[in-house]
């Protein structure tokens, strides 16, 4: 079977407190740099099998919704392909 | 009667919660399950202990959620079953759904371990019955992501149904003042769900149910079972 | 071949060596597995012979140096096991994983003893903070300690930290695992058993950390970040399913021998595990569970990949052993067999890549230390209340002295519920199980004193240590100690550690507690800057009934404050001669004669149960022990110390505590029994800190402590 | 001065252990999927001025260099543009 690397970014919703991103844009300009609106996120990313892209693509979103993102906190964007 | 512990692996505070309920609980059955083939069919009353399931790896509890063993849990819940989940058991707990809201890391961004003094909100709960509302307590927390965050209507909607079981707060109860250890939404520690059968709290009552030392607070929420089997519950 | 030998970091000598015992000439693979087996992080080359002259008898000793961990009778059938060990160069490279790491590494030595990982502590030395590569590496280090400890489910409740310029490129990270188990499940690493199994449990081996040990033992290059691929990771989750999976082998089935796999990775463990048993092993390399596909034999042999374990087994123990494992998730092959031979086969599917006699790899020839020594001077003042005032508020504030709740704080200190005693002041205090006998235990060397004598600041390190576990009402009866030193090769270097070994001595003898393990580190040096020896002490104190220790219940205002031991401060290696730069003189000798008292009054039961707290006068000296103690316990203290000038208030004593006690009577009777001196200095508050001395009167808020303790300025 | 968004894309580096992908892996397994070679890493957003992109990249990477990104142990990607 065709296998596609899915990629994942997760980032906090907007409106929701990102103290993580805070701290690093503070530890950023201690040191000097100009960077505003820091947001720390993830990056998953991961092999399916499926039968087409159209398939892997909602396997992929399956697992989102059933695991790798947290709806009341996060979106998502996916990128998607043949490996 | 009977009390389990449920045991993910990388559970870490199952053994001291067995060691605190058989004190809590005298005269009941107290084991601890592998969430792996858990069967509490014969509970009356299951505690998911804290710890770092799953290594808290993706999110904290997010792992252990999906484990099937939650399914026994929600059914304990719908035959009226006590459910208790601490720390990393809340955390597990809000993941599947069963509390609301949603956890995140501490706003000081490190692990935090220390007393801390909560104060028992107007909530009618097996779990508060040794209490009167405006009680403060000394609990200890240890946690990296404590920070409980609800919606202002989540908040509101807990409130007015009694389900904020405790807030951080000073020494005489006071909220005013920085007593906040992980930037809760309004200092919440613990919820209850509907029916106040079901409690998810980050401080360890376990943590506090050792008479010899002194530390006796958490001792009388974990007796919750005592307490619903005197006023002839439905355990 | 000759640089075959040289890659693997062996000198000409070396290498000849070898050939000769070899009888041949040896291949790749045999060079560098001997590589790491004779570097100096495995072979101890340079410590070997001189820490012989350690004592270790003792009546408590049930496992001593030789084993992963010491182990110590507590009574009622339990045993403590203990062992401290550094992390530092890979800490330097990696905070936060090498800190981890280091906590893993050392809780597997403890677990290999057949004991329960109880408890951690972290003795930590770092440059000024206010140099931000220091600051860095501080934060990574307590990061990794919190991460790994945390996760693991096993608390750390204590440690020490200081802060001198001679770390600043070459931090030290010194981790002390404490465990506990009951006197028949003990275990040794002594391999034995034609045809008995090898199994190695734990984690997939990937190409972690290969040639760690080899990193361990040479300078730390100006640029240590090509060093990057030697760094590990740890998975303190996985650690925790280790740990889990081991005891209940160890519980249900017969493990004939079981060890770690640390420096050296499966090469090192298997080794040993033969040399102690007088076996040898055949071990098939195809058999090890890979993380990465592609690792060749030298890697699979080398790799230091966290979360090993190497059990010894009957044959008809595999499969239980494995059904086990897998129930926990982790991986368990039977990778070798015992054989009667005492040499090391290693194969790869199927095909003898090298077979060499164990001892050749075990016993590396040992080096000569070189021969040489230095020293300091001394200054007098005069002193008014105003002055002493405001020097304890600046020495408070200083970061030797200052809060480490913001270090503990960051730690889990409770999970296990077996601690009676959190970190805060001396040592903490463990049970080892509901209702059984338990300890009291800290980690301790003061880098200031051991700048100015080695051999006395090694003394003064085990002094201290007992002296902190003494304040919990324990009685010491072992300790593990690490020795972190510059490069043995120069004079200087081998004349610390010559110095070292013999201070931990001598003062072990005086006091009459055995060593029971330890580690040495050395090549503590960074670009050209090498640090201060630094002999680190992990005590362990006996406390038949720890939930009775002293200080476990509250002070409370109205408590008398007594001053127990002859009042001799020196400002020799003081801080407070460092705050005034009065110059440094050396250090006294440790007043152990005043210690051997002192234990006596605490092996009274009511003189014990007399006092509600007690504090040793240390760092600082005799205010600050005082501000201490206001701090800790959040009273006040009124007191009148009569005659007063620098060094009775800040002088530094060796066998001085403060007690606080709500029936000095029975205390005070005790204290003369012993020939210890006893005074009243005054009486615990609920306001501040009152001092009433010929030098005038003189308080501070408990407000005004706590800020310039924080450093909130 | 003009705006540049940035997104770095961060990654254990090739061989490094990575636990947090291991596990989730496990999971999504657990839960029927056909995942494999999961990685779980960063995804760092924030936004500098600089008069340029070459100089807004140049300073990206600075931080990367000084603080986002480990060396040690992870390997980054960048893309960035104005904003
Ligand atoms: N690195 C550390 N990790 C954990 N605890 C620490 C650390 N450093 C100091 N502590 C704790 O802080 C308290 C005060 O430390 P210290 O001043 O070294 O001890 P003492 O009270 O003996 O003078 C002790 O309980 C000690 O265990
Ligand atoms: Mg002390």
């Amino acid at each position: 079977m065709p296998e596609y690397r899915a990629q994942l970014g997760v980032r906090l919703r907007s409106g929701v407190l990102d103290p993580a991103g805070q701290a690093v844009g503070h530890a950023l300009r201690d040191l000097g740099f100009s960077a505003r609106d820091v947001a720390v996120g993830k990056l998953i990313e991961l092999t399916v099998d499926a039968a087409s892209l159209e398939l892997a693509e909602a396997e992929v979103r399956r697992m989102a919704a059933e695991l790798l993102v947290n709806p009341v906190l996060e979106d998502f964007d996916l990128e998607i392909a043949p490996r | 009667m009977r009390a389990d512990i449920l045991v993910f692996p990388g559970s870490n505070c199952d053994v001291d919660t067995e060691i605190a309920l058989r004190e809590a609980l005298p005269g009941w059955q107290v084991t601890r399950q592998w969430h792996d083939g858990a069967d509490l069919s014969g509970s009356q009353f299951c505690v998911l202990p804290g710890g770092f399931a799953h290594g808290d790896y993706l999110r904290a509890g997010a792992l252990a959620a999906r484990s099937p063993a939650i399914e026994g849990v929600r059914a304990l819940i719908a035959r009226g079953g006590l459910v208790l989940g601490i720390c990393n058991g809340f955390q597990v707990l809000v993941e599947a759904g069963i509390l609301p809201g949603a956890f995140q890391a501490n706003t000081v961004q490190h692990f935090i371990c220390r007393d801390v003094a909560l104060r028992v909100e107007r909530a009618a709960s097996p779990f508060l019955d040794a209490f009167a509302a405006g009680d403060v307590l000394t609990l200890p927390i240890a946690h990296q992501e404590g920070n409980y965050r609800l919606t202002e209507d989540e908040y509101r909607r807990l409130k007015d149904e009694g389900r904020i079981a405790f807030t951080y707060c000073g020494p005489h109860g006071e909220t005013a003042g920085d007593y906040n250890p992980n930037g809760s939404y309004a200092s919440v520690a613990g919820v209850l769900a509907e029916g106040g059968r079901v409690l998810g709290m980050m401080p360890h009552p376990e943590r506090a149910a050792w008479p010899a030392i002194g530390r006796t607070d958490g001792l009388r929420i974990l007796a919750a079972g005592l307490a619903t089997a005197m006023q002839g519950g439905t355990l | 071949m000759a640089d075959l030998a040289a890659a693997a970091g062996l000198t000409p000598e070396e290498a000849k060596e070898a050939r000769r015992r070899a009888g041949r000439e040896l291949n790749s693979l045999e060079w560098a597995i001997l590589g790491v087996q004779w570097s100096e992080h495995c072979a101890y080359k340079h410590s070997k012979e001189l820490l012989r002259s350690l004592p270790k008898e003792g009546a408590s000793v049930m496992a001593g140096p030789g084993a992963s961990a010491g182990v110590l009778d507590l009574g009622d059938g339990w045993a403590c096991a203990a062992k401290i060990e550094s992390h530092n160069h890979p800490s330097a490279v990696e905070p936060l994983q090498g800190a981890a790491t280091g906590l893993g590494g050392i809780m597997r030595d403890v677990l290999a003893m057949g004991a329960r990982p109880a408890a951690f502590l972290d003795s930590l030395r770092f440059g000024p903070l206010d140099d931000p590569r220091s600051a860095f590496l501080a934060r990574g280090v307590v990061a990794g300690v919190g991460h790994y400890g945390n996760c693991v489910g096993v608390p750390t409740v204590g440690g020490d930290v200081y802060y001198h310029p001679s770390y600043q490129r070459n931090p030290l990270v010194n981790a002390m695992c404490v465990g506990f188990l009951r006197h028949e499940e003990m275990r040794s690493a002594a391999a034995a058993g034609e045809g008995n199994v090898f199994l190695l449990l734990g984690a997939a081996t990937g190409r972690d950390g290969i040639g760690g040990a080899a990193f361990a033992s040479v300078e730390l290059q100006a640029d240590a970040s090509q060093d990057r691929p030697r760094v590990q990771v740890g998975d303190p989750f996985f650690g925790k399913l280790l740990i889990e999976a081991t005891l209940e082998i160890l519980r249900d089935l017969k493990v004939v021998a079981i060890q770690d796999l640390g420096a050296g990775g499966l090469a090192g463990a298997s080794i040993e595990m033969c040399h102690q048993g007088g076996v040898g092993a055949e071990i098939e390399l195809a058999q090890v569970p890979l993380r990465a596909q592609d690792l060749v034999p030298p890697e699979i042999l080398l790799s230091e990949s966290q979360e090993r374990m190497l059990l010894c087994l009957r044959p008809e123990d595999v499969a239980p052993a494995q059904a086990v494992a897998r129930r926990y998730g982790i991986e368990a092959a039977a990778i070798g067999r015992i054989t009667a031979k005492p040499a090391m086969r290693f194969l790869f599917h199927g095909q003898c890549l090298s077979e060499l006699d164990t001892a050749i790899y075990a016993e590396a020839p040992l080096r000569h230390l070189p021969e040489g020594m230095p020293v300091g001077h001394r200054a007098l003042l005069t002193y008014d209340a105003p002055a002493a005032r405001q020097d304890l508020l600046s020495l408070l504030g200083l970061p030797d002295l200052s809060d480490r709740s913001p270090i503990y704080s960051t730690y889990d200190q409770d999970v296990g519920l077996r601690t009676v005693v959190r970190p805060g002041l001396d040592a903490a205090v463990l049970r080892a199980a509901l209702g059984a006998p338990g300890v009291a235990v800290t980690t301790d060397q003061n880098p200031r004193l051991c700048a100015l004598s080695p051999e006395l600041g090694a003394e003064h390190a085990v002094a201290e240590a007992a002296r902190n576990v003494m304040a919990r009402g324990a009685a010491p009866i072992g300790l593990t100690n690490c020795l972190n030193l510059p490069s043995p090769e120069h004079p200087e270097g081998a004349a610390a550690l010559r110095a070292v070994v013999a201070g931990i001595g001598h003062a072990a003898r005086e006091l009459g507690v055995p060593v029971t393990g330890g580690n040495v580190s050395l090549y503590n040096e960074a670009e050209g800057v090498a640090i201060v020896p630094t002999p680190v002490i992990g005590m362990i104190g006996l406390l038949p009934d720890p939930e009775h220790a002293i200080g476990v219940g509250p002070a409370v205002p109205g408590l008398e404050v007594l001053l127990l031991g002859d009042f001799a401060p020196h400002l020799g290696g003081s801080v407070f001669a460092e705050l005034k730069s009065l110059g440094q003189s050396e250090p006294a000798q440790p007043d152990y004669e005043g210690l051997r008292r002192m234990r006596a009054v605490l092996e009274n039961d009511a003189a014990r149960e007399a006092i509600a707290l007690l504090h040793d006068v240390a760092d600082g000296g005799l205010m600050t022990a005082l501000a201490e103690i206001a701090l800790y316990t959040g009273l006040g203290l009124d007191l009148a110390l009569g005659q007063a000038d620098a060094l009775t208030l800040f002088g530094e004593a060796s066998a001085q505590f403060v007690a606080l006690s709500g029936d000095p009577g029975a205390l005070m009777a005790a204290a003369e029994r012993a020939g210890v001196n006893c005074r009243t200095l005054g009486r615990t508050t609920a306001g501040g800190l009152r001092i009433q001395s010929d030098l005038g009167v003189w308080e501070y808020g408990q407000e005004e402590l706590q800020r310039a303790w924080r450093r909130e300025a």
